[in-house]
């Protein structure tokens, strides 16, 4: 099974991990994104996320389905925030079940490599002195 | 034709969508006419075409009812 | 920091991801071992564990430790359970944070891994008909 | 010397703890002396000699004062 969510209230972990469970799975793997305090020495106030959602959430789904013809996986979930976070705020948080760990891990790590590449969301980042569009330019 | 803009395309525009006299064009041929009329855009990385919700291929022609969108890079998770 | 625990109360899959959450850490992997339902085409009806439980804290804590010094990680937290586990319950629990996502997964499945292979804690399955301490035999 | 057993050893064993007449052996000695008494260890995949909590080396002489177990194949996670 799949779940995809884009939220602007906090993403919940337990309720996230509870989803995927199923007497079937032995291996989970949680991918968990927070932000942090620092990028590239400066430190970060805060993050703005910005979503094109209605795109964002197929290319999520495209993700999920991708994750399931390639691993030998039960369920995954894959949320995401907008709106503005803080430092200890979670932006993503990606769930797999599987059988076995090594699909768990694999899937997961493909997941959240790929929803970087591909999904469009944006993030802000706002530092004491400025701003910047992360990847924005080169 | 109305391109929704997100992240720095949207700072560009100054706005969430801008009207463009583009029908008909392809997707490429739709990056540069935005490019001309919007200079920093060619300082990006990069930036895509949506249509209708989906990644356009260049050569993607837009007709006058899809939903277009300006894709900067992503930098989601 | 390193936290490692064998418990024969169930894990507290949150608590253990709090614990890890620091202002530093960006990305932060989960592992979940779960108790499956079916092994080789046999129905499980319970697991037991059995530690010997000096040893495997101490084996447990080496391994924390070589995380520590392979991969830039923040912190490392290894939870086992011991005694009698139901379908779904959770043997174990790892969760690795890092400022970066590839060293979190890269070092959280070196732990399981390596866990399975040298901390001293056995699992007898329990079958309908019958039952086998895991891999004790060719 | 006294043996401690886990998982599948301390139910061939019978127990959790044997007593063994072994002292000064090394680990690999032990393994022979056991495999002797309790032919059953012979059919599992492996089991390792631990001293002290550690997992022993083959030549690891073992004193009277020294904390030993017998490791079957583990199984954790």
């Amino acid at each position: 099974m799949i779940e995809i969510k884009i939220s602007s209230e906090p993403l919940n972990i337990s309720s996230c991990i509870d989803w995927v469970m199923s007497p079937e799975a032995g291996g989970i793997d949680v991918f968990i994104g927070a932000v942090r305090n620092m990028t590239k020495g400066k430190q970060v106030v805060r993050l703005e996320f910005e979503a094109y959602e209605a795109m964002a959430l197929k290319e999520m789904e495209k993700i999920a389905k991708d994750v399931c013809a390639k691993w030998p996986v039960h369920n995954v979930l894959i949320h995401h925030r907008s709106g503005v976070l803080s430092i200890g705020d979670i932006p993503v948080v990606i769930v797999v079940s599987a059988a076995h760990r090594a699909a768990a891990f694999d899937a997961c790590r493909y997941a959240i490599d790929t929803l970087k590449e591909t999904v469009p969301i944006w993030k802000k980042e706002v530092f004491e002195d400025g701003e910047q569009w992360v990847a924005a330019h080169p | 034709m109305r391109v929704l803009a997100f992240g720095i395309a949207r700072e560009i525009f100054g706005s969430a969508a801008v009207d463009v006299v583009a029908d008909g064009v392809s997707a490429a041929e739709l990056q540069e006419i935005l490019k001309k009329q919007y200079p920093r855009l060619a300082q990006l990385s990069s930036f895509m075409i949506a249509v209708n919700g989906e990644y356009a291929q260049p050569g993607t022609i837009i007709s006058a009812n899809d939903e277009v969108a300006i894709i900067p890079p992503v930098s989601g998770g």
